[in-house]
């Protein structure tokens, strides 16, 4: 089969910031091609490039034979080059049938297509490609985020008539098989899929080539089932990926934190105790209540009953503020790093200096160098080199963003860090740094309570673990049982038998 | 561990030799030099330190207000109440000094304290009741002034402490009380926007509210603060006025409203908050000021005046624009 | 997905924050709000219904609530536009300087008009949509350069305008129905079809979430262009009935709708920052807040308070929409 | 209290406005058999404005008024809208009379000719309405502008650099004053314009604007100003404490002390304080109670232009006063009774002998004093102003000839 995309020597810059410095690569008719890569290594640019949102400053794309350059993401589609954006591209004050439809949902111009009308079109839609519990006239905002990332990906297939991009489809799946099989009806129509994905072993099952980008410039084009997972990892990181980790010990320290029939939003009883010295992972399928319980333990959110019991004494965590100031103090790293994290203007050092200024009087002034210096130590501990201190935050990539973010709360002080999702959609050598950075915290005395929606993480990292279903603790899963298998099967519920494996890890 | 491998190329791609703040500041002090020297050509007495003394001292009731509307922008905040509060302060002390000396030193920190207790309804409202910041100050505005009106009414009574009026027209070193207080005041506010952990807060609090309340920042605190600092330093301004025309009257502050939003947005803040500096926004003043004082030698109907005057503010803001930086920083990078 | 466990009651729910929504997103409460005025009024002035009383009652209000409309466009994609004060000015001496009599004139005058908000629009447009400036900024800017246009062509009030503008304009179709009235609800039946149209919905869009919108294949900057450009029109819509209403021109006739327009919209519940609200409902903000002048003189509240009241009923307002969109959309938390 | 009052009233008045649309009686009063007589000002915010009003409201409490007058106070702000409609709501209320100060020249013409055809009178003082029903009782015709132009012309010499300090820019009043005195600066070619700034009658900003012009121009020779002059003094003392120079001004205390100071005067001030007066208001109203009691016949139609005489008072006719009205001459109050923007211009010991300071200041009537008739030939009309106060009309010939002085230096 020939190539549908040819791309050549793609380069983007920003200003002085090279996002993009050459790409080649192809991808044939009717194939899943994943693009692989840490972050910042150039993944979203070439999606940006090829949907036409931006414009390359260099290289070529051939589009069947034919110059690809669309000047806008209408452009693409009429080039049929549709994507399904990792950050949801979908208006939430809409509704499903308008959002689908978009940027053209009524058919004559000046005069409205009948409101019905519309409805039978996007009802039309959402069948043609399998999705029968979601109402086209439902609000984007009413819907849960796993219903939100099918709309976006539907939205995509429908315009998909000859290359389909795809940009971490699953973050929020917690079934990919829907997906696949949509997937598949594209490709033996000869549409060619552009596949990005962290997970490997979902890769693994779609797709059959892959081009690997690192520092923005394409490694290589390889043939999947032709090479293994590290020789993927080396040509991802330019390096073998550390070895795994050693054991840690079932730790018996105090108790700093306890939850008695804890009530928040979807969390309904819930019973907690942290030690110090463990770390305890909470695994659970999208929307059984972890959000809430993280952002109740940090203080953002307020409970609507039970008791919180931090440093032996009930605390009310009215604030984030207060629940930092809580002795012995607890520390939330949120999910969202983009809107609730960083401040992306500030300096690398002021944003981790940041707590500090939240938590106790300081001095009366602050310099550029003052700031560096004092969060020299914290950014030591999660392996930040020191020479991103005085950069704007906006402008370090993914995985020193979150690195940031952790030096932030080891800046506080606390002995309870409530991480959710901490090492989510960061580079391998980030991963290890935040990992080694967890252990060392629990050795020092404190305690971790983390979510991850990677199971292999949790089994790697636990002491315990905890599975949520339905807003209750379903399984309580020691270090010696911890098995992926296991932690699976209790996410599904008590009395269920899991069904297809959801996710798995490399 | 060896970070060196696993760094991404856009971060050492993105270093910035030059920061934007500098080069936003230094653009708008180039313009503001410029101006003053084209200026000769039209008037001989141009161009010299008297106009540059001229300039600093009547910008400087711009200044004083301007401060507290930029933290309030930087907060992403707007403060539409400060004409009404000059008023305030400018009415309150002709009022209550009573053209005497005695008293002085707690008639002024009481009009500041009432002035900032506006500013703390209107952070209240902002903050604890969500009303957009255009419509609660917009409206305390109204409620101000008319409570102001039926107070005087109509006729502000009375004459300031001489003491003030001597002090505005009073010079140290040769140069006028009301410069150096411009100076010190413009100090005092680059400390506290730039140099101080509460101007980091409110910096945090304008990028990203949602996430300074997650860091544990007191958003609600901070924010009502601003709107206080905003509402004391527009009663300041207006007991400044008072004592600098000698009375006070029911609309001195009306003059003040846009164009101190103009001088913190020419100076290169972002309205949509936190992004700022306030040395920034002196120069947008003295800038705004120095074309005041040019136009007003100009010899041209009062029509071509106004465009002229809008025509450059216009020009002031597509200079300082991110993008003609973007290119510059690009140019100037590329060189070395 | 979550299990429902009791499908009757999530549906309930569901149901009533639709009706809600419904209620929250339309201009329902505004015009609740207008009538319950009306009636305050009524009650206090019967002569408030005469034939006259509500002929000049909307010729009143009129131009305030076109301004209002206009701006609401391109508050609605998250915008500001505060050269409202400077295009009426401006629009306003043109049409006073243009003298054209009879019906063909005065819709020579209209086109003319019109074209003129429009072509100021676009400048705005283009300043802030494509040159990317801040827009209060810019447009503060081109609201002085516009005052300062409309100072060259007129020094002081004065100028004529037909007497067909003047008289027939602001009379009452078979003597009942205001002609204000008329416009006013062709600007309702105009917003209605246009909020349905796709530019329609792509300024809601975009007011709603910029980057989602781009990334949704919607013209970003094209719509934000437009919203000046529409923004201008209704403007200088305004301009001309005000010139049929005062029958005059005068250089500085905007300057009191400055701020007047951006409270009837925050009044209508239109959400500055874009995204939420409409023309209709910012037509009834401005209706209500002239009617608001009628009842405090009615009700004799002493005029050196006015204000007072004013600025509480503009925050009870916004406070009260709030509330009621807040009911509405009760989702989770942060 | 104030407010339960004014309810009642408005109540009454209500009451008393649907009867007369049932009835259409032309002889309305109100319930209690008073007038009802609305005072509307478009902005109150300036001593002027204020004294103005004040003195209306003395004037609606000195006897026999208090016993026959109802009057209602509404300040309507800025905008002529407001104010248009505000009329409205008086109309229907049932209104006598409304004396006013109108915010628009052309603007509020369609509701006050409304408003005639209801048998309502509308007094406009100061400012002007264009139709011709209204009454206009203004200065304006009294050549403001032409005179003081030819005063500070005469004490310059004939020759120097000079500062016009405006009004407001796009206001008819100002674009009079300064035709009238562009008409004689015209004929001076000695007479050099250095800067021309818009002080929106204010004495701060006028401060701030000349202090402005000064920068450019330091050696100015004399300004000519209208309302803020006070500002005009602080700003050149601020820029050289020593020197000062020839102005002319309206009519603030600050501004007519400093005239009659022999410091200031020794530093270089000469001038002349003219312009608008606070007293039209009582004037106006003074006319309109004559012609409601049916003691003076209506004028008709087209000859209700009425002039208000321009004050005049030179650096050496200014007089303090010692007690609390205009008596013997005198025609400024000391600071120590009133601040320095209050407008001299409040007495009228002949048509307005009921007056003192404190009705001015508080809107007190004067004790003991009772309403006298205005005197014979009080009324005079004044000269047709296109745009002014008459819309297709021709100004007279003579309509910048001066009237108060005499050119003593020939261009």
């Amino acid at each position: 089969m020939g190539q549908l995309l040819a791309v050549q020597d793609l380069a983007k810059r920003y200003g002085a910031t090279v996002a993009l410095g050459g790409v080649t690569m192809g991808i044939r008719a009717g194939e899943v091609h994943a693009i692989l890569g840490e972050n910042g290594a150039g993944k979203s640019t070439l999606v940006k490039i090829l949907s036409g949102v931006v414009q390359p400053n260099d290289g070529t794309m051939l589009l069947d034979g034919a110059p690809h350059t669309p000047a806008s993401i209408f452009a693409a589609r009429g080039a049929g080059v549709s994507t399904a954006f990792q950050e949801l591209s979908l208006i939430p004050h809409l509704s499903v049938a308008e959002n689908l439809l978009l940027p053209k949902v009524s058919r004559g111009r000046f005069w409205p297509e009948r409101r019905a009308s519309i409805m039978q079109r996007a009802a039309a839609i959402l069948a043609e490609w399998e999705i029968t519990d979601i109402a086209p006239d439902a609000m984007i905002e009413d819907l849960p985020l796993a219903q939100r990332q099918r709309i976006e990906i539907t939205r995509a297939l429908s315009h998909a008539t000859r290359l389909l991009v795809l940009d971490e489809p699953t973050a929020a799946l917690p079934d990919t098989s829907w997906l696949f099989r949509q997937i598949r009806r594209l490709t033996e129509r000869g549409v060619a899929v552009m596949y990005i994905s962290h997970r490997l072993s979902e890769v693994r099952e779609i797709c059959q080539r892959a081009t690997i980008l690192r520092n923005g410039a394409s490694i290589e084009t390889v043939d999947l089932a032709g090479v293994d997972d590290a020789g993927i990892f080396a040509m991802m990181v330019g390096h073998a990926p550390a070895a795994p980790r050693s054991e840690t010990e079932t730790a018996t320290g105090d108790i700093l934190l306890e939850t008695r029939d804890l009530h928040v939003g979807a969390i309904k009883g819930l019973n907690l105790t942290l030690r110090a010295g463990e770390i305890v992972g909470v695994a659970a399928l999208e929307g059984q209540g972890q959000q809430d319980l993280f952002q109740a333990l940090g203080g953002v959110r307020k409970r609507a009953s039970g008791d919180i019991i931090v440093g032996g004494r009930s605390a009310p965590l009215g604030t984030p503020g207060k629940a930092q100031r809580t002795a012995p103090g607890i520390a939330f790293v949120p999910e969202e790093r983009k809107a609730d994290g960083i401040f992306d203007n500030l300096t690398a050092a002021t944003n981790i200096v940041m707590a500090d200024f939240a938590s106790r009087s300081t001095g009366a002034f602050v310099n550029a160098r003052l700031e560096r210096n004092r969060a020299a130590k914290s950014a030591e501990r999660v392996a930040l080199s020191p020479r991103y201190l005085g950069f704007e935050v906006g402008n370090l990539s993914g995985g020193n963003q979150q690195k940031v973010l952790l030096a932030r709360a080891l800046m506080t002080g606390a002995k309870i860090l409530i991480l959710f999702d901490p090492a989510r959609g960061v580079d391998v050598g980030t991963k290890q740094s935040i990992y080694a950075m967890m252990d060392d915290f629990v050795a020092n005395g404190g305690t971790i309570l983390f979510y991850s929606s990677e199971l292999t993480e949790l089994v790697q990292l636990s002491t315990r673990c905890v599975v949520l279903y339905n807003g209750q603790v379903s399984a309580e899963v020691s270090r010696a049982d911890m098995t992926e298998e296991r932690l699976l099967a209790a996410a599904h519920g008590p009395a269920r038998t899991p069904p297809t494996p959801l996710r798995e890890a490399s | 561990m060896s970070d060196q491998t696993a760094i991404p190329l856009e971060d050492t791609r993105k270093a910035q030799r030059i920061s934007p703040t500098v080069v936003t500041v230094a653009t708008i002090y180039g313009i503001v030099a410029l101006m003053i020297v084209a200026s000769r050509l039209v008037s001989p007495s141009f161009g010299g330190l008297s106009q540059l003394e001229t300039i600093l001292y009547l910008s400087s009731f711009l200044v004083f207000c301007a401060f507290g509307q930029g933290l309030v922008i930087l907060v992403r905040g707007l403060d539409l109440s400060i004409a009404s509060v000059i008023t305030v302060g400018g009415v309150l002390s002709a009022a209550l000094m009573d053209g005497s000396n005695a008293g002085l030193f707690y008639v002024i920190p009481a009009i500041l304290l009432a002035c900032a207790l506006i500013g703390v309804v209107n952070g209240i409202g902002v903050t604890v009741f969500n009303v957009p910041p255009f419509i609660m100050t917009m409206a305390v505005g109204i409620i101000v002034y008319s409570l102001c009106l039926g107070f005087t009414g109509g006729t502000p009574r009375g004459f300031p402490a001489p003491v003030l009026n001597d002090f505005m027209g009073s010079r140290f070193i040769g140069i006028p009380a009301p410069v150096w207080l411009l100076i010190a005041f413009a100090a005092m506010g680059t400390l506290v926007q730039s140099f101080s952990p509460f101007g980091r807060k409110l910096t945090a609090v304008g990028n990203n509210p949602e996430a300074a309340y997650v860091a544990g920042l007191p958003s609600r605190r901070l924010t009502v603060s601003v709107y206080a600092i905003s509402a004391a330093c527009a009663g300041f301004t207006g007991i400044l006025l008072a004592s600098y025309a000698n009375g006070a009257t029911l609309r001195m502050g009306d003059d003040y409203l846009l164009p101190s939003i103009a001088a913190v947005v020419v100076g290169g803040s972002s309205i949509l908050g936190g992004k700022g500096t306030f040395l920034g926004t002196v120069g947008g003043a003295m800038l705004l000021t120095t074309l005041a004082t040019i136009l007003s030698a100009l010899g041209i109907g009062q029509g071509w005046k106004t465009i002229m005057e809008g025509a450059v503010i216009l020009l002031a803001l597509i200079l300082l624009r991110d993008t003609v930086f973007d290119s510059l920083r690009a140019v100037l990078v590329r060189k070395d | 997905m979550t299990d429902a466990t009791h499908p009757s009651v999530a549906e309930t729910r569901a149901a009533r924050r639709v009706t809600l929504r419904h209620i929250a997103d339309s201009a329902f409460l505004i015009i609740v709000i207008y009538l319950v005025m009306a009636v305050v009024y009524v009650a206090v002035q019967p002569s408030a219904l005469s034939a006259y009383s509500i002929e000049s009652l909307f010729n009143n209000s009129l131009p305030l609530m076109l301004a209002a409309a206009g701006a609401t466009f391109v508050i609605l994609q998250g915008g500001f536009d505060l050269s409202v004060a400077g295009t009426i000015s401006l629009v306003n001496v043109v049409i006073a300087t243009t003298p054209m009599e009879g019906p063909g004139g005065a819709l020579a005058l209209l086109a003319l008009a019109v074209a003129l908000g429009m072509a100021v629009g676009a400048i705005n447009g283009i300043i802030v949509a494509y040159l990317r400036i801040q827009a209060i900024a810019a447009t503060l800017a081109t609201m002085i350069i516009c005052q300062g246009i409309a100072l060259l062509i007129l020094k002081a009030p004065g100028g004529m305008v037909s007497d067909f503008m003047v008289y027939e304009l602001t009379a009452s179709l078979t003597d009942r129905v205001p002609y204000a009235l008329v416009i006013a609800a062709l600007g309702v039946v105009f917003w209605t079809i246009y909020s349905r149209t796709d530019a329609g919905r792509n300024l809601l869009a975009v007011g709603q979430d910029r980057k989602a919108a781009a990334l949704s294949g919607i013209n970003v900057q094209r719509t934000e262009f437009f919203s000046f450009v529409w923004a201008g029109a209704f403007y200088a819509l305004a301009a001309y009935m005000l010139a049929a209403q005062t029958s005059t021109g005068n250089p500085s006739a905007g300057e009191p709708f400055l701020l007047l327009t951006f409270a009837a919209v925050a009044l209508g519940g239109t959400a500055f920052g874009g995204g939420r609200g409409g023309v209709t409902a910012s037509l009834f903000g401005a209706a209500t807040l002239m009617l608001m002048q009628k009842v405090l003189f009615a009700m004799g509240v002493s005029s050196f308070y006015t204000g007072v009241i004013q600025g509480m009923i503009m925050i009870t307002a916004v406070l009260f929409s709030a509330a009621v969109h807040h009911a509405a959309s009760n989702r989770r938390g942060a | 209290m104030k407010v339960t009052n004014k309810l009642k009233t408005l109540a009454l008045a209500a009451l008393a406005g649907t009867t007369m649309l049932s009835a259409g009686a032309a002889d309305a009063k109100t319930a209690d058999g008073k007038w009802l007589i609305y005072l509307s000002l478009s902005y109150s915010g300036n001593a002027w404005q204020s004294e103005a009003a004040n003195i209306v409201k003395a004037l609606a409490k000195t006897p026999p008024y208090n016993e026959t007058v109802e009057l209602v106070e509404v300040i309507s702000g800025t905008d002529p809208q407001a104010q248009i409609s505000d009329y409205e709501s008086m109309i229907a209320n049932g209104a006598d009379g409304i004396v006013s100060f109108p915010i628009s020249s052309n603007a509020l013409n369609r509701v006050v000719r409304r408003g005639c055809q209801e048998d309502v009178l509308f007094f406009m003082y100061d400012g002007t309405v264009t139709e011709q029903c209204a009454y206009n009782i203004s200065f304006l015709s009294g050549g403001f502008g032409e005179n003081t132009a030819q005063a500070l012309v005469n004490e310059l010499g004939g020759k120097g650099k000079i500062f016009l300090s405006r009004g407001v820019p796009g206001n008819s009043v100002d674009e009079r004053h300064t035709d009238g005195a562009m008409h004689i600066f015209n004929q001076y070619p000695g007479i050099e314009i250095v800067s021309e700034y818009y002080s929106y009658w204010d004495d701060r900003t006028t401060q701030q604007e000349t202090a402005k012009a000064l920068a450019a121009h330091p050696d100015v020779d004399g300004v000519w100003a209208q309302a803020g002059e006070y500002g005009v003094i602080q700003a050149l003392l601020q820029a050289d404490e020593n020197r000062l120079v020839p102005v002319t001004g309206e009519n603030s205390a600050g501004f007519r002390l400093a005239l009659a100071n022999p410091d200031m005067q020794a530093k270089g001030l000469a001038g002349v304080s003219s312009g608008s007066a606070p007293a039209q208001s009582g004037f106006a109203f003074k006319i309109m109670m004559e012609i409601l009691n049916g003691e003076r016949e209506p004028l008709p139609e087209g000859e209700r232009n009425i002039e208000y005489p321009l004050p005049w008072v030179p650096a050496d006719a200014v007089k303090m006063c010692e007690g609390d009205t205009f008596e013997d001459g005198c025609n400024v109050f000391g600071e120590d009774k009133v601040p320095s923007s209050f407008v001299s211009e409040v007495f009228n010991p002949e048509l307005l002998p009921e007056l003192s300071l404190t009705s001015a200041l508080d809107g007190n009537p004067t004790e003991g004093a009772t309403i006298q008739p205005l005197p014979e030939g009080a009324v005079k009309r004044a000269p047709d102003m296109p745009g002014i106060n008459c819309r297709s009309c021709e100004a007279p010939d003579n309509q910048y000839d001066l009237t108060k002085i005499e050119a003593t230096v020939q261009p």
